[in-house]
């Protein structure tokens, strides 16, 4: 066991599967020299050198779209968006064209490829480098989503995101690389569309991802103090969306909350309730309550941010004040 | 007339086979378009064959291409069998795609044919990618993309070019440039007269205008930058001149050009002209004839496979979302 | 009264405003010289001139990085992207500049704009050129979005969006090009942010959007001959959204079924349900239940697209399973 | 050295005096980050104060400023009051936009500081869209648009320089080439030597590379394109070479380049080199200091406004999404 932060992981999960499989490359902005603009590929050019790991020009239609030809033809690559906020200048490679190529070809063209990227608030970076967008990604058929929320995680799920055949891409939560945890020796691979239950309680259900997990689990030890027991899911997975675990614990305590980053329209617990509010909907004992950023961009100044991201108080509150 | 005597009969009557069955099996489509049995919209070639041809008989069986959703030219000169084409165009389960992608994505990955794209420009950076590919392995296969004179305005065409450029990879750029984009004159929108080649020194590349009717040139041409960018040095940008005889799409009558203007690039007709040169050059009009027959023949027979084959399996659309073989977003 | 194509009620609108008001010009691919690729602006070039009315180069990121430039600096600019699947190719300057700007400067910078793009499925066009992509537009906070199902919606709508101070996205149904309808005479100015009841029923309530508001009516019909009354709510517009006209009828009729063209994962119909099975989940009778394309590429082959697209009787048969 | 007899003393002084401010104050902003009073990012432009210097003082009060999330040295050419700034980059209630922007986006429409916009290439189109208001309502006015090297080779850049070239928009592109994009050297990714200029052919327009450490090059340049695209003749495109003395933001203490390379543009710093230059044009030392100690007052004053300055109202948070002065997205 190794105590690791969550951008130290990055580089861990990229170099394990690097060594395993010479198809594997690294492209992206500043990913090489200077070990990426978040430190999480620090090292990697010394490793494997310029040919597997590129340093691109700022053109990031230009990496998504060499990512994909070169997944087409038999390399794995690993694309970095340096911001996820800038999938907004090469959206078109991810979701027209990465998406549906398999489906357009039929079943002709695979697509083993990952994108990671930066992605989520609280760094004070403004509206146009604090987006979680997760969500644009689960929109659209033919992409799979991972979000991990621990080091542990990062390095698993990067492994199954690279070993996957299909497009994945994955969200590093900027506000968790300083985070630590331990992550085990020797090879880490976990399995995508898997969400984890963190915390067992059953008075409600509260499902939350990435930087939203801690802060949820945060909340349901208050309430715990007040005597309200909740199950706190880690979704880790957008596409595929384990959608029986939550199930499972919706039946159990007839409550559900999502906890979300992004602003609220149409984000991934829109989806989530949808599915429960037509699946489970004998199961439950309440409304469905998201709580998500408020629809706003994000505000740059610390004090508007703080406000603007779903708290462990404001997440308490809610349960609080919706099953009381 | 240009007859380089380093290109051989043999070459020649493939050249001629190719640009002919393009426009054959082009003609052939606008008929079905026109009794209704394909549907949807389709971009024909007709009129630019040259460039196909040229470079299709330039390649190395491994080489890919990539194209636009103007693409039945290219698939047909990497010999994808005009049925599975035909079927396509149709919407039939014989369909490439059995139906799937339909006219503007003609996909065989089997004969190096990797994609037609339909968002103008999309597919510029992706050819870059599979050059990486060949680099990065060593295969020696060179990515060929072919692209309108409209998509030189877009975004993609620069940073795919640049990108190419700076990591030297084996990709060749070919602008067919065919004056029009949809409806509007390129001129119109463009600041340089040359769309393609005027942009070549911005990415420290050779300026290349061709003339895109005329398969021996585009043919010289191919063999040229394909051996530059085999043997390491690099991207190239083409720009073939040249004319499409009918409008932009199915929808489209083609009113908007001058007669005149019609009327000089039917008059250097790239399938017609090259017919010319074979007999000029000496060769009977009875093999002219046969290959002719042959290839009318296969057309015939491909449209009579599409149109009796069945609509694809409903469950298909289900399929190949993803890589096994489902579409399920859910666990 | 004029009886009006949907794509003559285009040409219709926007004649309107730009006689109105001279700050108002249209720029986009083929919209000036060709009449538009789908021949919704027919006879505007001849009548306000080439600097009113402006072709443009392949470059949608100059289009509506122009537009958005123009709009800041006093012009009331309507740009066309010409299938919204095009959103893609300049998802930055719609999502990250042109929805932020207010809110970043604010309140600095103003934005009176309208992009119009030709949305949707059922030309048998394949997967890059049918998308259904209002949701994109409905989950960035600063945009408004509307998408109208008749000729009369057309003109009205498109007057209150160049007439509206924000940033509009106006999708316009390909689908529904063909369809006639009555168009009243004189000046038509119709209001944002407001649903329409097209039928009344006690039993459900359908709510669609564009092409599927005459489908659900279809349904409608159907279900009644087996004395199954709907209510069918055209949604009109998503952002503002008529959260009260859906909720009053949820509360009348206490089954909620939504009707979208997109792709499942994050369509509008998640974010409504997720409204309405918070805020109204008292009223519920039984699950709510969501009728979309299923979530994969739009196949191009005329039986497959045919198959994906929400039908009548699926719409019919949907509603009858669950409330039966 | 140049001493340009048609630029007055009057001029000389003020380009000295803005050069100062933006030194002084981002010095003074540098301090503060250290300190932990701002927060979040921060992109300094010391070492590039000539180029907004010399434009700030060339353009016309009512012409228009575009520029990136390295945007203090523009706004500060435009005259935006130093205390708004300096309360924008700590997130106070008297920030420039109350805090909901941020260093990376500077927005002063009073002072036609049309915004900083913090995704690469953006920007560039949108300065087109202002000048087609200019255009198009006759103003007269003229849009500035300033980038970076690394921006010369995305996808927007292409889109917007051929768009302006083709309607000849009133519009001047000023790439501030400081050798590095973020950590990586702009020569490491692009396909030629000098970014902008040698693109400007590829928009039919004049490449014009020129030293932007020289604030009287700068004013000699500025005027010269502003001009042309008043009168008419369409855009430019300029390249000037300069080089950040910092890091590239606030995280980055920019030891990835040479050593010699650093002293060799020290030495050419564009402030002290005007000092110089003034004092050797016979300027009194003394009109000088009285100029620096009037801004060093001001920047000290500034920096006090903003540290007393309260947070920003939390309502904020929910102000201006919309021009109702909301952020309701229902009824
Ligand atoms: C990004 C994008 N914008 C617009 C279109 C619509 N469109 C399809 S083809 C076309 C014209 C393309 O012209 P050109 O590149 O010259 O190719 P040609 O059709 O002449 O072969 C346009 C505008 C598109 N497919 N993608
Ligand atoms: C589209 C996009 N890609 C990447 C970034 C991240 N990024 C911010 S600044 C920067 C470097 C820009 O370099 P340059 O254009 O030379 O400007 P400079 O910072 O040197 O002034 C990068 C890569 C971004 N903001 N936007
Ligand atoms: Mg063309
Ligand atoms: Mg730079």
């Amino acid at each position: 066991m190794a105590q690791l932060t969550y951008r130290e992981a990055v580089a861990r999960g990229i170099t394990q599967e690097m060594e395993r499989d010479p198809t594997v490359l690294l492209i992206g902005e500043d990913v090489g020299a200077a070990g990426g603009a978040f430190k999480a590929t620090v090292g990697l050019l010394e490793r494997f050198g310029p040919a597997r790991v590129r340093d691109t020009p700022i053109a990031e239609q230009a990496i998504i779209g060499a990512a994909m030809g070169a997944a087409m033809t038999g390399l794995r690559p690993i694309a970095e968006i340096m911001f996820s906020d800038f999938f907004a200048v090469c959206w078109d490679l991810v979701a027209n064209q990465i998406a549906k190529t398999r489906y357009m070809t039929n079943g002709q063209v695979t697509l083993p490829l990952v994108i990671r990227s930066g992605n989520g608030g609280g760094s004070r970076f403004g509206a146009q480098h604090s987006q979680s967008v997760e969500s644009w990604a689960m929109a659209i058929p033919g992409l799979k989503v991972v979000a991990p929320s621990t080091p542990t995680d990062v390095v698993g799920l990067l492994a199954a995101a690279v070993r996957d055949p299909d497009p994945v891409l994955f969200f590093e939560q900027k506000s968790l690389y300083a985070t630590k945890g331990e992550v085990p020796d020797g090879e880490v691979v976990d399995e995508l569309g898997t969400a984890k239950v963190v915390r067992q309680g059953s008075d409600a259900t509260i499902v939350a991802l990435a930087a939203m997990v801690p802060r949820a689990v945060a909340a349901a030890s208050e309430l715990a103090g007040e005597g309200i027991e909740a199950t706190v899911i880690d979704l880790r997975s957008l596409v595929p969306l384990d959608v029986s675990t939550v199930a499972a614990s919706v039946a159990a305590t007839g409550h559900l909350f999502t906890v979300e980053e992004n602003p609220r329209l149409c984000g991934w617990g829109a989806e989530l309730t949808s599915v429960v509010a037509d699946e489970c909907f004998y199961d439950l004992d309440g409304p469905i309550v998201r709580v998500t950023t408020p629809h706003v961009p994000l505000p740059a100044a610390d004090a508007l941010e703080d406000l603007a991201l779903p708290s462990p108080s404001l997440i308490a509150d809610t349960v609080r004040r919706r099953i009381g | 007339m240009r007859t380089d005597p380093s290109v051989g009969l043999e070459t020649r009557l493939a050249l001629y086979e190719t640009m002919y069955r393009i426009r054959t099996f082009e003609k052939r489509a606008y008929d079905l378009f026109l009794s209704g049995l394909v549907k949807g919209t389709s971009h024909l070639s007709l009129g630019q064959e040259a460039i196909a041809a040229g470079f299709g008989e330039a390649m190395r069986e491994d080489d890919w291409s990539f194209a636009t959703y103007r693409g039945h030219a290219h698939a047909l000169a990497r010999r994808v069998p005009m049925a599975a084409i035909m079927g396509e165009l149709m919407g039939r389960a014989c369909g490439l795609m059995a139906g799937k992608g339909g006219s503007m994505h003609l996909t065989s990955v089997e004969h190096h044919m990797m994609g037609s794209y339909a968002i103008v420009g999309a597919h510029l950076p992706i050819a870059a990618g599979a050059a990486l590919t060949a680099q990065q392995l060593g295969t020696g296969q060179v990515a060929v993309c072919f692209f309108g004179d409209g998509a030189t305005n877009i975004g993609a065409f620069h940073e795919a070019l640049n990108l190419a450029a700076v990591w030297r990879l084996p990709v060749v750029f070919v602008c067919e440039n065919n004056l029009y984009m949809e409806y509007t004159p390129i001129a119109a929108v463009t600041a340089v007269p040359r769309p393609a080649a005027d942009r070549a020194s911005a990415y420290g590349l050779e300026p290349i205008v061709v003339d895109g009717n005329d398969a021996d040139v585009v043919l010289e041409t191919a063999a040229r930058v394909l051996d530059r960018a085999r043997s390491g040095e690099g991207p190239s940008l083409v720009e073939a001149l040249t004319y499409r005889h009918g409008g932009h799409s199915r929808a489209d009558p083609g009113k908007y050009r001058p007669d005149d203007e019609v009327a000089t690039w039917l008059a250097r007709d790239p399938v017609l002209r090259y017919r010319e040169r074979l007999l000029d050059g000496g060769l009977e009009a009875g093999v002219i004839e046969g290959v002719e027959r042959a290839v009318d023949d296969a057309v015939a027979e491909a449209t009579e496979a599409a149109r009796s084959s069945p609509p694809p399996d409903p469950d298909l659309l289900y399929r190949d979302v993803f890589a096994d073989g489902g579409a399920s977003w859910r666990n």
